[in-house]
């Protein structure tokens, strides 16, 4: 975990401070939500309490705390009370892998701001992401429900079908950039907008060097497929009043439903962060690259540690921008797209959207084997 | 080389054990905070269900389709896997002068990929109504 | 032999002994249980048990063969996983037995 | 005692564990949840003996797709713990343990013994080649990924024929399993 006991310390710490940051994201997000959808749907949306209905947050907190805790009797206890608890990990363990700024080096330590630096790092977050079905099927086959179970092998079924184009959706970008590291990724996307084709080169000087001029495809498929990871509208059908109740949740009540709640919005930050990452530059900023940035904190300040600080919660802001965009774009997909069909959406991830992600890479295959 | 290994594996173990032990702590916070039972029906202990006797899970008819579902899934899944070390060496080998190899390789490889998807596709393996 | 430094040099005999006491496990579980499936996943724990003997290997003989090779063994494992669930899947939907001993009446 | 000692003291506890509670759980549902956990648990230990890709893969597609679809079935068709888990019969029972414990004796005793021989040997040799191998890997550490390049390099040269194979394989697999699925028995579960 580190060289000596301080920076063990700190690490822990770290990775304590990003699941909380998580935490405590979830109930700005339902506040955004509502408050959003209302703004969209002409409504108010709640604004009693405190300004702009924002101790809201607080109220619902404590009625969740003070609610009954409930089992049905046929529910298989053991898996009924553990599924809450695995689905906030597999979504933190994935965020926590993410590099959310340039490290900080404040005399001899150097500190990521990630909470680590798995070497592979998309294979490690696609693996561990993938373990949230047990969690799905867990809930669904302990409450003893039909509805319970009825919506866990839908959500699940769902959940894997995507994982395929999600997959396939990376392999372009993993052409693209030749690692699998996260760090190297944003790294590689700094600078203005630069092709390299048959010994010419064209460049431009508005645009960034992100990966979406690269893949524009793979980043719509990517993008489509993390709403169905994370069980969002437009598709939500593992939940559906009219038919399954509210899928494999059914039976859940109070504050084990809150823990599935920060599962399912941990996967949204997971996938707008992966989103920024591979398409959208990463922590970098547009026109400006970490080197500049250091260059005028040094005009700021004399000392090192400074520099560093003020780098660090720059390009950390940055990130955090374009977090906020995509998890408003979240909400908006939410409360303007109509919902699907389970054929459809079936159909979809099958029959539209792996033989698209399949054309994306054959084709960025091709590129890069005809102009290098 | 204790650190390179071990650094960030302890920190996923350390995660998960304080995500486990955080979680259970929470169930039983809300336990003990949480209001008591007033009302004991059978009812009430039941499964949802709108009115009617809760239908037990077993009595549940589902279709295979997700079990079918779920075989195609780990087949392509492999396949897709099989891409990520030829998309990270791509690069490496066309700049050694094997590029045309791999390239050929790796269509063979999708040609098969795309055949096994169509015949599903075309045997109503993936229709769902 | 059970000595200080069996408990804290990690060799390569570490991750051997701790595949064979896995794939031990396996065994037993796919010679003692009845039920199909939980034969099918003994199975699955004996694979895996000698994929841990591979990378092993591949390390301490600084071989990436053995990577690979696991990486088929892998790919085989999910393969015959998905055969051997559809084959006892077919069986349970047409008997409703899952237990080994009802698969002898199947001959002819 | 060094971090990675104790993770591997750790993971093999984990797994081992894991793996009787497979054995041991009368209900299939459990023990499909301790494979999985087993499989992570093997997911780390290909972590510490720095597979990283592998690892990674060991979590996607056992991890994440074979004990889902296990799962999945199990709790599809509604299979329950059995009344009588294990095989009948004291004695075929107990030349099975038996057979077990002699092969496991076998395996074990086999190690230990042989640590002056071959494995013996090739672990000494391998500290000496690890250190030298690490001390290269220290200069190159800007490319975090090379192990994972070199596995590439060596699946698309020297097992380009296994991976073609498998892909064929795979794709016959897709056909036979849906026509398997799909030959008797009506389109449901009941």
């Amino acid at each position: 975990m580190g060289h000596d006991s301080f920076e063990i310390t700190i690490n822990c710490i770290k990775l304590v401070l990003i699941f909380l940051m998580m935490v405590q994201a979830v109930p700005i997000l339902v506040w955004v939500e509502r408050r959003g959808s209302a703004f969209i749907q002409n409504r108010f949306g709640p604004n009693r309490v405190g300004p702009l209905g924002l101790l809201q947050l607080l109220a619902d907190a404590v009625k969740f705390l003070t609610k009954e805790d409930f089992a049905p009797d046929r529910a298989i206890r053991p898996l009924f009370y553990a599924a809450p608890v695995f689905a906030l990990i597999p979504a933190t363990l994935a965020f926590a892998a993410i590099p959310m700024s340039v490290p900080l080096e404040i005399g001899e330590y150097v500190f990521k701001i990630q909470g680590y630096d798995m070497n592979v790092g998309i294979v490690f977050i696609l693996g561990v992401s993938s373990l949230a079905a047990y969690t799905i099927l867990m809930a669904g086959w302990g409450s003893a429900s039909k509805f319970s179970l009825l919506g866990a092998l839908r959500a699940s079924a769902q959940v894997i079908s995507y994982e395929l184009a999600l997959g396939l959706s990376i392999v372009g970008v993993i052409l693209l950039f030749g690692t699998f590291n996260l760090t190297e990724m944003v790294i590689a996307q700094q600078g203005p907008l630069t092709f390299r084709a048959f010994g010419h080169t064209i460049s431009s000087q508005f645009l960034p060097n992100w990966g979406i001029f690269y893949q524009p495809l793979a980043a719509v498929i990517f993008f489509a497929a993390t709403f169905a990871e994370s069980n969002r509208l437009p598709f939500d059908l593992a939940e559906g009043e009219a038919e399954i109740v509210a899928g494999f949740h059914t039976e859940y009540g109070g504050f084990k439903m809150l823990m599935f709640f920060i599962g399912e919005y941990g996967h949204m930050m997971l996938g707008s962060a992966l989103m920024i990452i591979f398409f959208f530059g990463g922590y970098g900023i547009p026109g400006v690259t970490v080197a500049d940035v250091r260059q005028w904190a040094a005009g700021i300040t004399d000392s090192a540690t400074q520099i560093s600080v003020i780098t660090t919660l720059v390009h950390f802001l940055s990130f955090m921008l374009k977090f906020v965009l995509f998890l408003w774009i979240f909400i908006w997909v939410r409360w303007t797209l109509p919902r699907f069909r389970y054929d459809q959406l079936m159909d979809l991830g099958w029959k539209t959207m792996l033989p698209w992600a399949l054309g994306n890479t054959i084709l960025t295959a091709l590129v890069i084997y005809l102009i290098s | 080389m204790a650190e390179a290994s071990g650094m960030p594996l302890g920190g996923v173990i350390f995660l998960t054990v304080f995500l486990a032990i955080f979680g259970t702590f929470l169930i039983f916070l809300a336990r003990a905070i949480g209001g008591r039972r007033t009302n004991n029906s059978a009812a009430k202990r039941d499964i949802y269900e709108c009115g009617i006797p809760g239908q037990d899970k077993r009595e549940t008819k589902v279709s295979v389709k997700f079990y079918l579902t779920a075989i195609l899934f780990i087949l392509f899944d492999i396949e897709i896997i099989f891409m990520y070390p030829w998309a990270i060496t791509f690069r490496d080998f066309i700049s050694s002068g094997q590029g045309t190899f791999v390239f050929a390789s790796m269509m063979i490889f999708l040609a098969i990929f795309i055949f096994g998807l169509f015949w599903e596709i075309k045997s109503k393996a993936l229709e769902w109504d | 032999m059970p000595s200080s430094s069996f408990l804290t040099d990690i060799s390569l005999n570490h991750y051997l002994i701790l595949s064979s006491v896995l794939f031990v496990i396996g065994m037993a579980g796919v010679l003692l249980r009845r039920n199909v499936i939980v034969i099918l996943m003994s199975l699955e724990l004996m694979l895996n048990a000698v994929n841990i003997s591979f990378i092993a290997f591949s390390k301490f003989t600084q071989n990436v063969d053995g990577q690979i090779m696991v990486f088929f063994v892998m790919t085989i494992a999910a393969a015959e996983a998905a055969v051997g669930l559809a084959l006892a899947v077919a069986i349970f939907k047409r008997f409703k037995e899952v237990n080994i001993k009802f698969f002898e009446h199947l001959r002819g | 005692m060094t971090p990675d000692v104790f993770l591997f003291w750790f993971l093999a506890l984990l797994i081992v564990g894991s793996g009787l509670a497979v054995l041991l759980f009368t209900n299939p549902v459990y023990s499909a949840l301790s494979l999985a956990m087993t499989m992570v648990g093997v997911a780390a230990i290909f972590i510490t003996l720095n597979a990283y890709f592998i690892a990674g893969v060991q979590l996607i597609v056992y991890a994440g797709a074979v004990m889902v679809l296990f799962v999945m079935v199990i709790m599809l068709f509604d299979i329950k713990s059995e009344v009588q888990a294990f095989t009948s019969g004291k004695i075929s029972g107990a030349m099975k343990l038996i057979a077990v414990g002699l092969l496991s004796g076998l395996i074990v005793g086999g190690i230990i013994m042989g640590q002056k021989s071959f494995v013996g040997e090739l672990s000494k040799d391998a500290a000496a080649q690890v250190a030298e191998a690490n001390s290269a890997k220290m200069k190159r550490a800007a490319g975090a990924d090379a192990a994972t390049k070199e596995l590439g390099v060596a699946l698309f040269t020297k097992h380009i024929f296994g991976f073609e194979a498998l892909g064929v394989l795979l794709t016959a697999i897709a056909v036979g399993t849906v026509a398997l699925a799909r030959s008797r028995g009506g389109t449901h579960a009941k």
